[in-house]
């Protein structure tokens, strides 16, 4: 087990660096970021300059991307200038916060549904509730994100007015006690978790109903049933425990999905989320601030895969020992 | 020798259905991939042949006319026009149905270009096996280590141009991984299997084991993979052109029709309504016929 | 004699329903079990051999399987008139069955010993602790070095004959009256299989129970069958007990599996041919008419393709389902 | 006898486990260790052993499927351990080999025209499909196949007929030297006779070589004219038929031979079972590797492993507590 996980950790390293060198090459080969920089009247020249020394773009690209990667490392992010000047860190900071807000809930959301109804759907194959949730798991997955978010907000926001249709939160709450102001947050990030996890759940659901499947069909399974334990016994103890396993990998399976999700979502919805920032960096040639982001995004997605991956070690006895 | 000839007809004849007639006849139980299967073929001949049958072409923006109140922008749907008009007074069936065209062949071509790269990666890595396959799969886990919506808005971005194949090299770049990982793992067990020792013995030579004898056994996987392929891809066509690094206006594409139309939610629903419907029943028939597929080419069940 | 039957079966019915057809995997099988003896039943893949111990057990997956005739009667009560519930306190404590595949047939999360003690605790009226001193007993008893660390071990960090062994502690862990041993040591190596068969003998002294042998090697059943059936395409083609099957086999099936087969003891003369069954097992889903072994049959005469034969006691306890046995001409 | 067709020197075939925290090379699975005999041309040698034994690894690397980790494999005069690519690949048509499995040897998507008549094919032994066709439908009544099936797919036939293709494969290059690997454990008992007899009328009518290996005692008896006996990749025993089966002299042998259950009813025979389990190859005993359950096993087993030593004439044994 601990060989196991030290062996992990080591080999997140090269991917770790990979993914930069990746986002590095992809936003800094392309062209000169700064030219376009230079046609905006708003920005100095002799900022220009200082950036790109700041950013070592009057280095060769090998210790360019070198720097930049240490700067990364350190926190040292430097400012974005199409926001005003913040500092990046302070930007992607608000932004991750609400992106991991509303994506945790919808994580939450998704799994605690599907889950259930995947392995429910196992025991009673080719049941009316089984083709019903089969249905509901390919609607889910076949939804394009925004255009499902539309369809709400008309039903929730536009016709029924039961919700906002976009933001975070209500103005002017900002000082209001806390528990009126999460209710307020609650009334705001419904339709958004809904949506992200509901695009979710399709997948989840098919992925625990086959694992499922996949383990009643085993040969421990009739030992069980061989050993005369009740019926609830072997499904509910000797099976699920097994079809857990492989279960667990979703949590890192899931994340890509989640944070593309997120994107669109964020974006329907007017959440001032990583995904947001990504696609504003994008929008207005900010590629500092994007590498910035991107990069997070990836880093976001390999520690989900490590969390995973530990996980499923410390619930499958058979890693333990190699 | 060994079998006398007087009861050897009795002993062997089984029925002599080919791998093909097995699959098929696996999958015509699964109703829904058959609905699915034959609505598909409806829609892509509607999408191919509808355009020549509608009334208005796609970028007519038909005028205003005081007598007809139902001509001109924003109009609902109507005999004039079934599906209504946009904001430019388009017809939004001829939209849809062009549109179709482009959104089909992003989500076809794309498909079919990653699989080229995804297999040939795939074969080599998982047939080879040793410092190559730990480069390739290494680049791989990169490519898939960064969340794909992100990344393909930023090469959206940064490669220039708007046009459909912009978006197919766009969905390829990201999209061969999924393919090679997973002809990799076919390979891999492929090449533990007694046919490929077998085939070595007899002296074939590696290109030929690879791919005379490896990849048609690994066709099952790609084909359901890749028709699960065309209907996300087609959904990722649609969310790049929502987030407006997808198709350029005025080409119609399920996705670039969405685009405005958040903000024609209040007065013209039926502008969400129809290209959205076309996507998600598309991308449903699709994911119909990929989990049918699945079932039919299940290589479990023993041939 | 009779008051000693433990199982019997009659005119068990077994069939499975697929997609290209119904499958007739047991047909009218008729084998009893006394007290203590041992039944081998021996036949080649797809004959119903393992389907018989599965239906004993009504541990058929339906879909696609179903008992659909006859009775199994089990200490004087007909088992497939009990409910779920009373079937459930049957298994595993009055009958028990261990399986062909020891590397597949325990559960990989949980510890070997915890396996044995849920046996014990679900039939018997014991704290934890006690089920936990039963297994160990148990591990000891089927030869299991060193028992008490073994306990908190998990199937993965054993070989396949510990794993087998262990099947047999968790089968015999309630003192069964009947075991049913499928195929249990067909993967195993030589040297282990003949451990195993020997640990089965010797438990069989030790606990009496019964035995349901069910195997396809002929020589396993020489060494621990008392009687023997003979299956093929889903029914009883011979049965006796094991010297006459072996010494006089009367149908040609059995025959000529008796006489296919090398044997170890046999000097070798180079070149010499075995005695060969012509073709293979029929096609389930497509049977032939009359006795299903006819068209292999060396002796097939019309009425064999026409009809199949009854199964009939030609000596007392030999049960034979032919049309020519010990007719002139039989060469048996 | 006279020169070996094949002949093995201190063959090694170590297979690399990954692990530990970097994924290297952390141990191997010493699947044949240091394995010598020679196989004549005409006889069948029988190789037989449990699991781990390495029987198999044996047979193929023997035909260069794996790549030996030491030792010689002569062929003919030629090292083929030193043959590399084509030159290799040309050579392939006198040695072949068939398998275990019926249903994982043959490709499932080829109908078997294009199985049996494939080594034609990639040595280019007859140019026109007519011809290829022609020696296809020849080797398949010869191994009793019939020709009308020449269409069809591997899932359309039984194993027993399975088997006969991949027989047939082996057979159409006519090769010198077969490797026959456990080709009848996976077959049914009455299917099993019938490929036995096959595969002896074949050795009979192509003048075959064959190194058969098997872990059943009964087939190998019935098969081989010499026996070679494994325990954990090394050779215990090395003996003619007869004189293996009638006096046996490593205390393994003995063991093994004890250990085959007899199907005759009358004889209960008194069986040495040996205790203990078959050690683990990665992690293989020091010494002799059978002396954590040999029955008379002695100090210097633990220590030495023993020599290969001939007895008597033709027979060896490697075995310190043997004279």
């Amino acid at each position: 087990m601990r060989n196991y996980l030290i062996r992990r950790i080591l080999q997140m390293i090269p991917l770790l660096i990979g993914v930069a060198l990746v986002t590095f090459l992809v936003l800094n080969l392309v062209g000169d970021p700064f030219a376009q920089y230079a046609l905006n009247p708003r920005i100095k020249p002799e900022d220009i300059a200082r950036m790109k020394h700041a950013w070592g773009f009057d280095l060769p690209i090998h210790l360019r991307f070198f720097k930049w990667f240490w700067s990364m490392l350190t926190g040292n992010w430097g400012v974005s200038i199409f926001s005003g000047g913040r500092p990046v860190a302070e930007l992607v900071k608000n932004s991750l916060l609400w992106t991991l807000k509303f994506t945790v809930a919808s994580f939450i959301l998704a799994f605690i549904v599907a889950v259930p109804i995947g392995i429910y759907s196992a025991i009673h194959q080719y049941s009316i509730l089984d083709y019903f949730f089969t249905g509901f798991a390919f609607f889910g997955m076949s939804m394009p994100t925004f255009w499902f978010s539309f369809i709400l907000l008309m039903i929730f926001g536009v016709r029924l007015k039961w919700l906002p249709i976009g933001g975070v939160m209500t103005p002017g709450l900002e000082s209001a006690p806390f528990l009126v102001r999460l209710l307020d947050q609650t009334k705001y990030f419904i339709l958004p978790v809904v949506v992200l996890a509901f695009n979710t759940m399709g997948g989840w659901m098919r992925y625990s109903r086959s694992s499922m499947l996949e383990v009643i069909r085993q040969d421990y399974v009739r030992t069980a049933r061989a050993k005369g334990l009740s019926e609830r016994v072997v499904i509910y103890k000797h099976a699920l425990r097994n079809a857990l396993i492989p279960i667990i990998t979703l949590l890192g399976i899931a994340i890509p999905g989640l944070i593309s999700g997120a994107m669109i979502t964020e974006t329907v919805f007017g959440i001032p989320g990583m995904g947001r920032l990504t696609l504003n960096a994008m929008l207005n040639n900010d590629y500092p601030l994007a590498m910035v982001t991107l990069l997070l995004e990836s880093y976001l997605l390999i520690f989900g895969n490590l969390f995973a991956d530990i996980l499923y070690a410390v619930v499958d006895p058979r890693i333990k020992y190699t | 020798m060994a079998i006398s000839q007087e009861y050897e007809s009795e002993l062997t004849t089984y029925k002599a259905e080919t791998y093909w007639q097995i699959v098929f006849k696996r999958l015509k139980k699964h109703k829904l991939a058959i609905i699915s299967l034959v609505l598909l073929i409806i829609i892509i001949l509607a999408c191919l042949i509808g355009p020549f049958f509608v009334k208005y072409h796609y970028n007519d923006m038909s005028n205003y006319d005081p007598d007809n109140p139902f001509v001109g922008e924003y109009k609902p749907p109507s005999k004039y026009h079934l599906f209504g008009t946009d904001e430019l007074g388009r017809d939004t069936l001829s939209r849809i149905l062009y549109g179709g065209r482009i959104s089909l062949f992003v989500g076809f071509a794309s498909v079919f270009s990653a699989i080229i790269i995804g297999v040939f990666v795939g074969a080599i890595s998982g047939y080879y096996g040793g410092i190559l396959d730990t480069l390739l799969m290494r680049f791989t886990d990169i490519m898939f280590s960064i969340p794909v919506m992100p990344l393909l808005v930023v090469l959206a971005t940064i490669i220039p141009g708007g046009g459909v194949w912009k978006i197919i090299l766009v969905i390829t770049i990201f999209g061969w991984m999924t393919d090679a990982r997973l002809v990799r793992g076919v390979y891999l067990s492929l090449k533990e299997q007694e046919f490929t020792e077998a085939a070595r013995a007899i002296g074939a030579s590696n290109s030929r084991i690879i791919w005379k004898h490896l990849l048609p056994n690994s066709m099952a996987p790609i084909i359901v993979s890749s028709t699960l392929g065309v209907g996300g891809n087609i959904i990722y066509e649609a969310s790049l052109s929502y987030l407006g690094f997808g198709i350029m206006p005025p080409t119609p594409s399920w996705g670039n029709m969405l685009q405005n139309a958040q903000s024609a939610m209040f007065n013209a629903p039926w502008l969400i309504w129809f290209p959205g419907i076309a996507i998600f029943i598309t991308v449903l028939a699709f994911n119909f016929l990929g989990d049918g597929l699945r079932d039919a080419l299940d290589p479990r069940l023993k041939l | 004699m009779k008051d000693d039957i433990l199982v019997q079966t009659k005119d068990l019915q077994t069939f499975f329903y697929t997609d290209e057809g119904v499958v007739r995997a047991v047909d009218g099988v008729d084998i009893k079990i006394s007290v203590g003896e041992t039944l081998g039943l021996v036949g080649e893949s797809g004959c119903g051999k393992s389907v018989t111990s599965l239906s004993i057990m009504r541990l058929i997956p339906w879909p696609p399987g179903k008992i659909v005739g006859g009775e199994i009667w089990f200490k004087g009560e007909d088992i497939l008139k009990k409910s779920e519930e009373e079937m459930r306190r049957i298994r595993g404590s009055q009958i028990s069955m261990i399986f062909q595949e020891p590397m597949t047939s325990l559960n990989p999360v949980f510890t070997v010993g915890y396996q044995i003690s849920e046996a014990v605790l679900v039939h018997q009226d014991v704290t934890e602790e006690e089920a936990k001193k039963r297994a160990i007993e148990m591990l000891d008893l089927v030869g299991i070095p060193d028992p008490e660390k073994r306990y908190n071990e998990y199937p993965h960090q054993m070989s396949g004959g510990m794993r087998q062994r262990v099947m047999i502690a968790m089968a015999l862990s309630c003192n069964p009256d009947l075991l049913i041993s499928d195929e249990a040591t067909t993967a195993l190596d030589v040297t282990i299989q003949a451990q195993i068969l020997e640990l089965m003998k010797d438990l069989k002294r030790k606990i009496g129970m019964a035995i349901l042998l069910i195997t396809h090697n002929l020589s396993v059943i020489a060494e621990m069958a008392d009687n023997v059936a003979v299956m093929y395409s889903g029914k009883i083609v011979e049965y006796s007990d094991i010297k006459t099957i072996f010494k006089s086999p009367q149908h040609p099936y059995t025959y000529g599996l008796l006489s296919s087969i090398p044997l170890v003891t046999k000097k070798r003369v180079k070149g010499q041919k075995l005695p060969i069954i012509e073709g293979v097992v029929p096609n389930p889903y497509h049977l032939p008419t009359g006795c299903y072994f006819n068209p292999r049959c060396p002796y097939s005469t019309k009425i064999c393709r026409e009809e199949d034969p009854k199964i009939e006691e030609i000596a007392p306890g030999h049960f034979v389902k032919c049309w020519n046995y010990l007719k002139p001409g039989m060469g048996v | 006898m006279s020169e070996p067709l094949v002949s093995v020197k201190n063959l090694k075939k170590y297979f690399p486990i990954h692990g530990g925290v970097l994924g290297g090379v952390i141990a191997h699975v010493k699947a044949v260790d240091d394995v010598s005999f020679d196989i004549y041309e005409g006889e069948t040698l029988g190789l037989v052993g449990e699991s781990g034994s390495g029987k198999t690894t044996i047979g193929k690397t023997i035909l260069m499927l794996y790549p030996p980790t030491s030792g010689d494999i002569n062929f003919q005069g030629t090292l083929i351990n030193k043959l590399k690519g084509e030159e290799l690949r040309r050579l392939r048509r006198n040695f072949q080999i068939i398998f275990q499995d019926p249903y994982g040897s043959l490709n499932p998507r080829m109908p078997i025209s294009e199985i049996i008549g494939e080594p034609l094919v990639v040595h280019n032994i007859y140019k026109t499909r007519k011809e290829i066709l022609d020696r296809v439908v020849e080797v398949m009544e010869l191994v009793g196949l019939r020709p009308e099936y020449i269409n069809r797919y591997p899932h359309e036939f039984s194993g027993g007929q399975r088997q006969r293709i991949g027989i047939a494969r082996a057979i159409i290059l006519n090769p010198k030297f077969v490797v026959c690997d456990e080709p009848v454990s996976a077959l049914d008992v009455s299917i099993q006779s019938q490929v036995i007899n096959l595969l002896n009328d074949l050795q009979e009518k192509l003048n075959l070589t064959y190194l058969f290996i098997a872990h059943d005692m009964a087939v190998i008896r019935h098969m081989s004219d010499r026996i070679v006996v494994l325990y954990l990749g090394r050779v215990m025993e090395i003996a003619v038929n007869d004189e293996l089966f009638d006096s046996p002299l490593h205390p393994y042998t003995q063991a093994l031979l004890s250990s085959v259950p007899i199907p005759d009813p009358e004889i209960k025979k008194e069986r040495a079972v040996l205790q203990g389990d078959i050690p683990s190859p990665i992690n293989p005993p020091s010494g002799c590797v059978f002396h954590t359950r040999c029955p008379v096993a002695m100090p210097v087993c633990r220590e030495l492993i023993p020599e290969q030593r001939e007895i008597k004439k033709d027979h060896f044994v490697s075995c310190h507590a043997v004279k």
